[in-house]
């Protein structure tokens, strides 16, 4: 595990950038990918290094989408403001919730906040005044990033505009990770009952990672609305709640350059196989969900760690 | 069926179409050598989920078209590459496939969006890109105004929900409750129907808003009946939903209690009339198509659907839409002679008149949206089978909300 | 001399069912005290509610003459109260010397940061290094707990506890689990702490009972029956009949 | 007043579906550890179980239900012997992962077979008419639904409680190990219970397509309903699951019809306030 998660980092910031000049045509949806790869790091922090499953994440992603897109309307259309004040009021919320979202065991947790993001869906909705209902959020337009970078049709600074922001919190993330918070968090995972026995603050340990991984979740929706010049209620939904824990689960969970794979991996497939049969494509994800579990226990970054080990013990 | 007549027909639409085009393109100079070339219309449309069926009934409305009318207009092969935007709500997504189609598949002209977000995203990339955005479906009032190259060929909603309001007041119904879905298009409904219910002297006396994929509508039917109204006026969003909708009106027995059931003509879709059964004795319905309409080009379309998507099969009004999508980028690229650049097409599209299976429609110069006969039908048994029957059609309907 | 715990008629309570009943209890600082009894005697339980791992239902908890009743866990921890576990509580997936310096962290208070490796930490990591040699665990430092034989896991329960610097350290059955020959070898490791720190331990094995401690509390049905030293103890003839007669019925407690 | 009870009447029958949906997957959460969310594909296969016999075959309605139960049951039992019995030691994450992608791909199938759209099922007519029970309207379809979960979930519990199969199971539920050390044969006791779950989640589907509609994306629609049902009724215990399933019914029904303006969240509102003050369940056993 410790080799692949040492240095993977550059070689995917060099497969990203040169992605840039190998699939010109693809920019947009790889701003996409990157965004989700934000996502799912955000949500790993809780599931992958606290232990702290949640099927309502989505509703930080849409915070921060309605956030972004709100400000846009009113005039700040900034992006990079726009990002931080999304950061900042998603962040607020889950520091918010932290209280009841972390309750119980995994099964009461799923359905707490699945519950949260079910009223918090139907808020959204109500308030039709400030975030258009059903109908989303697309009478907006986003100014240039810090001024200078138009969003073009091809999707070129979107994709430099999302990379940079995957860049940073990748980086974060990986700081985080490996830092004594880091190490508190890993042990609220492995034994949470033992962690107050050394004195640990564990409710403090767990608002901290809430707050943080709902505030990048709010970066990731922030810059979803703006790259796509959209909000929707569909952002805090279920659907995207689920697909962001397969998406960790499939890349590794626990894994800062797994997950990134997994995100990755997930969003590409989906888009080749709706791709290439729209109707069929849900057979083709099942199919790769089920062995996914046999062939790549511990996900990709499991899987890669097997394979490396072997070819460790063949030398 | 009716293989004869289809010379006639075609030479008739021939016709009208040779008149548009010189008139549009008369002035233009013809290119000198007939080229053959390409075009690829994008389709965005929900091809998974939950409404997987619309998007089915969609594409089965395109293919009809090209198999009655083959794939090439002039010296242009009309070619189709379709994405699949998973349903309402996901705009990022219909926004990106929009511009994947553009940019990787060359498309020229987008076909299809189902619901209104979804077109609404794509808006002001079809105008930075300048590329003609065919709505075959999402039926909010607003879109067609949030980009110059929309042009709608379905409905708005509040063409059908007035339309309906009118009726009812006109027919002496003087009191009624209205059961829509809490979103959007919903509150369109309910909007335009009080409107023009209240405009024609009746009043509402109550409302309930349902959640959009509610299946247990017997709480909201309940109160209904309590309140006692003349009629209930019902939308929701077609699929499952109506169905549970239609079937529970019947269980809760509302016409027992001598009340009248109103509901936009898409709650009781023609394909969705087997699911009903007989939960559609006597429904009042205003809808712009329906199968038993009887016009030479409707048993054309019937003919060609049967082909395609088999002999038992009923086509919805969504497989029409689509369909009468198809034939506007034909006319448009008849009346071009070839041209596609967006402002030839719209140009093209503004004012045109297509002989469609729902009747002649013709789109409105000045909103791009279309203009259109709204039948008014009741639910009742035709061959032993439940069918909507119009009784009385409101021609030339614009949206009334603009 | 201030007694490094005392308690006052400390009560715990589970519905009708009393598994603590007023237990005054006095450890002397810098005591190897131990806590014996028969299974369901309320051990467990009267380390859980010494510890805070469950709120007391009545009575008073004093550490080094601190009230500590209505202080949690964690705060008691802070105060030096250390526990180790009957069953391994342990972080199975972190290596050995993450287990040990996480407890060094929170102690530390440095677990707010996230901005630097705690790898990097010397102090830190030189500290875990000497909890580990006393641990006898050096060699096992960078190997994942889970992966260890479960002797030595339960030296990792011990130098976790040890790294938060307690001054009273209550050890639940140390060798629970262990084959006897390597009972003897922690229990060995256990009398080799400095003699400054208090330690209450609950064990069932008599003879290691006799061998290590001082002084023994025997607890029957959630109260103390008596106290004494090892001698007194062995020569009570109601502890032989409650607890020593009954050896041969002990199985899991 | 007596249209609140009629509402109640029909929130209960809607219980009663959720309670057939859901206690296959309480019981194999509680007994295999096996968090299955592809749980709703078996009653997706009963309602199509009975929609081909109905339609196609011209089954009387009534014979396709055990039909349906039957055949789903086969089902689940050739499933949990062939691939899912490989699951039940996975981590809990992974049995996610695997379920989703079961369910997805039961929708996928069921799509390829029969067409994205509604199924199409009438029910025979004495089961729409209104009928009057104990003063109070309902329909006879309400009316049979209630008599028929009754009736299962009797069963159910006369099974789990009086028979030895039943102890068998709660043996396995309390200790795997002490079930296994007295020599019950866990591994066939599985299969037998899922094949049982999936039999009622089957019936269940045959029964909720006349009420609910069924199309490919059955799977999912209800699955967050049964998850509440499971959790707050505790998982294992079907007296729990019966109770959640009713009062979710009944609760939703009745504020719907009160408080239109709230009533659509209020369950998911109760959902969270249950979990957090009750977070095992009204049965109260750990997950």
């Amino acid at each position: 595990m410790r080799l692949i998660r040492i240095g993977a980092g550059l070689p995917l910031l060099l497969a990203a950038v040169a992605s840039f000049f190998l699939f010109p045509e693809y920019l947009s949806l790889l701003n996409t990918l990157f965004i989700l790869a934000i996502f799912a790091l955000a949500y790993d922090l809780l599931q992958g290094h606290a232990g702290v499953v949640s099927l309502g994440h989505a509703v930080f992603f849409g915070m921060g989408a309605y956030t972004a897109a709100v400000l846009a309307a009113h005039g700040v259309t900034e992006p990079v403001v726009g990002l931080l004040a999304a950061l900042l009021l998603s962040g607020l919320l889950a520091l918010l919730l932290t209280r009841i979202v972390v309750v119980g065991n995994d099964l009461t947790r799923l359905l707490v906040t699945l519950g949260i993001g079910f009223l918090m869906l139907e808020a959204a909705n109500q308030a039709r005044w400030l975030t258009g209902g059903a109908d989303g959020m697309s009478d907006f337009t986003m100014g240039p990033v810090l001024g200078l970078f138009r969003f073009d049709f091809a999707g070129e600074t979107a994709f430099w505009y999302s990379l940079a922001a995957l860049v940073l919190v990748y980086a974060f993330l990986w700081r985080l990770t490996t830092s004594p918070f880091g190490l508190a968090l890993r042990g609220i995972r492995e034994n949470v009952r033992r962690m107050p026995a050394i004195g640990a603050p564990v409710r403090r340990h767990l608002a901290t990672a809430y707050t943080i991984s709902g505030g990048i979740a709010g970066l990731a929706g922030a810059l979803l609305a703006q790259t796509s010049n959209f909000a929707s209620l569909d952002m805090l939904g279920f659907e995207r709640s689920a697909e962001v824990m397969m998406m960790a689960t499939l890349g590794g969970t626990g894994s800062i350059p797994g997950v990134v794979l997994g995100a990755v991996g997930f969003s590409y497939l989906k888009d080749a196989l709706s791709a290439m049969s729209p109707k069929y494509w849900h057979l083709g994800i099942g199919l790769v969900l089920m062995l996914s579990v046999f062939v790549l226990r511990g996900g990709i970054a499991g899987g890669v760690s097997a394979l490396l080990r072997r070819l460790r013990g063949w030398e | 069926m009716a293989r004869s007549k289809q010379p006639s027909v075609q030479a008739r639409r021939r016709s009208v179409l040779l008149a548009a085009s010189a008139a549009a393109a008369f002035p233009l100079a013809r290119p000198a050598i007939a080229q053959e070339r390409k075009l690829v219309v994008g389709v965005v449309l929900p091809l998974s989920g939950t409404f997987a069926d619309q998007g089915r009934n969609n594409e089965e409305g395109i293919k009809t078209f090209q198999k009655i009318h083959g794939t090439k207009v002039g010296n242009v092969t009309v070619e189709t590459v379709m994405r699949d935007d998973q349903g309402p709500g996901s705009g990022d997504l219909s926004r990106r496939l929009t511009q994947e189609l553009i940019q990787r598949s060359r498309a020229e002209i987008i076909l299809g969006y189902s619901f209104t977000p979804n077109a609404l995203s794509a808006a002001s990339l079809l105008t930075e890109a300048k590329k003609p955005g065919i709505i075959i479906n999402a039926a909010t009032s607003i879109i067609t105004e949030r980009s110059p190259y929309f042009a709608r060929v379905s409905m708005t909603l509040p063409q059908l929900a007035s339309s309906l309001g009118q009726w009812a007041a006109r027919n002496g119904i003087k009191t009624v409750f209205t059961i829509v879905s809490d979103y959007g298009p919903g509150l369109d409904a309910e909007t335009w129907f009080t409107k023009a219910f209240e405009a024609g002297g009746g009043k509402v006396v109550g409302g309930a808003r349902t959640p959009v994929a509610a299946m247990d509508y017997s709480p909201f039917l309940q109160r209904a009946i309590e309140a006692k109204p003349e009629a209930v006026f019902g939308f929701n969003p077609g699929g499952d939903v109506s169905v549970a909708f239609m079937k529970q009106t019947k269980e809760r027995g509302l016409s027992q209690a001598g009340i009248k059931l109103l509901v936009t003509g898409d709650v009781v879709d023609d394909n969705l009339i087997p699911a009903m059964g007989d939960a559609l004795d006597g429904v009042i319905s205003a809808l712009h198509y329906q199968v038993e309409l009887d016009n030479p080009a409707n048993r054309r379309f019937l003919t060609g659907f049967r082909e395609v998507a088999g002999a038992n099969a009923t086509p919805s009004y969504r497989t029409v839409q689509a369909y009468d999508g198809m034939a506007l980028i034909y006319h448009a690229l008849q009346a071009t002679g070839g041209k596609t650049d967006a402002d030839s097409i719209m140009n093209a599209i503004k004012g045109a008149r297509i002989d469609s299976p729902r009747g002649p429609f013709t789109i409105d110069p000045a909103t791009r949206d279309i203009v259109q006969s709204i039948y008014i039908r009741r639910g009742q048994q035709r061959d032993g089978r439940w069918a909507n029957i119009a009784f009385e059609t409101i021609e030339g309907v614009k949206d009334p909300a603009k | 001399m201030t007694p490094a715990i005392e308690t006052e008629g400390l009560t715990l309570r589970y519905g009708h069912f009393t598994a603590v009943g007023d237990v005054s209890l006095r450890v002397e600082a810098g005591a190897r005290h131990a806590l014996i009894g028969p299974n369901g005697a309320g051990k467990t339980s009267l380390v859980h509610a010494l510890t805070g791992n469950v709120p007391a239902t009545a009575g008073r908890i004093r550490v080094a003459g601190q009230d500590v009743t209505v202080l949690s866990q964690a705060e008691r921890v802070r105060r030096g109260l250390a526990r180790t576990f009957q069953i391994n509580q342990l972080f199975r997936g972190l290596t050995v010397i993450e287990n040990v310096s996480l407890a060094i962290l929170e102690r530390e208070r440095k677990t707010r940061q996230f901005w630097r490796s705690f790898a990097a930490d010397r102090a830190v990591a030189e500290e875990a290094r000497e909890h580990l040699s006393f641990a006898h665990l050096e060699e096992m430092a960078d190997r994942p707990v889970r992966s260890l034989p479960y002797g030595s896991q339960r030296l990792v329960e011990i130098a976790i506890a040890l790294a938060t610097r307690p001054r009273v350290l209550v050890l639940d059955e140390p060798a629970a689990g262990v084959p006897a020959a390597q009972s003897e070898s922690i229990f060995e490791r256990i009398n080799a702490l400095p003699r400054d720190l208090t330690l209450l331990f609950v064990e069932h094995d008599m003879g290691l009972v006799f061998r290590f401690a001082e002084r023994i509390t025997v607890l029957v049905g959630g109260r103390i029956m008596t106290e004494g030293t090892p001698a007194e103890i062995q020569a009570d003839e109601r502890v032989r009949e409650v607890y020593l007669g009954r050896r041969g019925h002990h199985g899991a407690a | 007043m007596s249209g609140l009870i009629s509402i109640l009447a029909d929130g209960i029958a809607y219980g009663m579906l959720l309670f057939l949906f859901s206690i296959g997957l309480s019981v194999t959460l509680g007994l295999m550890r096996f968090i299955n969310l592809a749980h709703g594909a078996f009653a997706m296969c009963g309602g199509y179980v009975a929609v081909v016999l109905l339609n196609g075959f011209g089954v009387p309605f009534l014979l396709t239900l055990p039909a349906a139960a039957v055949v789903t049951g086969l089902i689940g039992v050739v499933l949990e012997r062939s691939v899912i019995r490989h699951v039940y030691p996975m981590p809990e994450l992974q049995q996610v992962l695997f379920s989703i992608g079961l369910a997805f791909a039961a929708g996928a199938v069921a799509n390829i077979l029969f067409g994205p759209q509604q199924q199409p099922m009438l029910l025979p007519d004495w089961l729409t008419a209104r009928v009057g029970f104990l003063g109070v309207g309902i329909t006879g379809y309400r009316l049979f639904l209630v008599l028929f979960g009754l009736v299962a979930a009797g069963l159910l519990m006369a099974l789990f409680n009086f028979t030895l199969f039943g102890a068998r199971v709660r043996a396995a539920v309390d200790d795997r190990r002490a079930a296994e050390g007295i020599g019950i044969n866990v591994d066939r006791l599985f299969a037998l219970t899922f094949g049982l779950g999936a039999a009622f989640a089957g019936l269940g589907g045959a029964l909720a397509v006349g009420f609910l509609g069924l199309d490919p994306t059955f799977p999912f629609k209800y699955l967050v309903l049964v998850l509440m049902v499971v959790a707050i009724g505790g998982p294992g215990s079907i007296g729990g699951s019966f109770a959640a399933a009713i009062a979710i019914g009944a609760i939703d029904a009745l504020f719907k019809y009160l408080v239109p303006e709230v009533g659509n969240y209020v369950i998911y509102a109760l959902l969270v306030l249950m979990m957090i003050f009750f977070p095992r369940g009204l049965a109260g056993r750990a997950a």
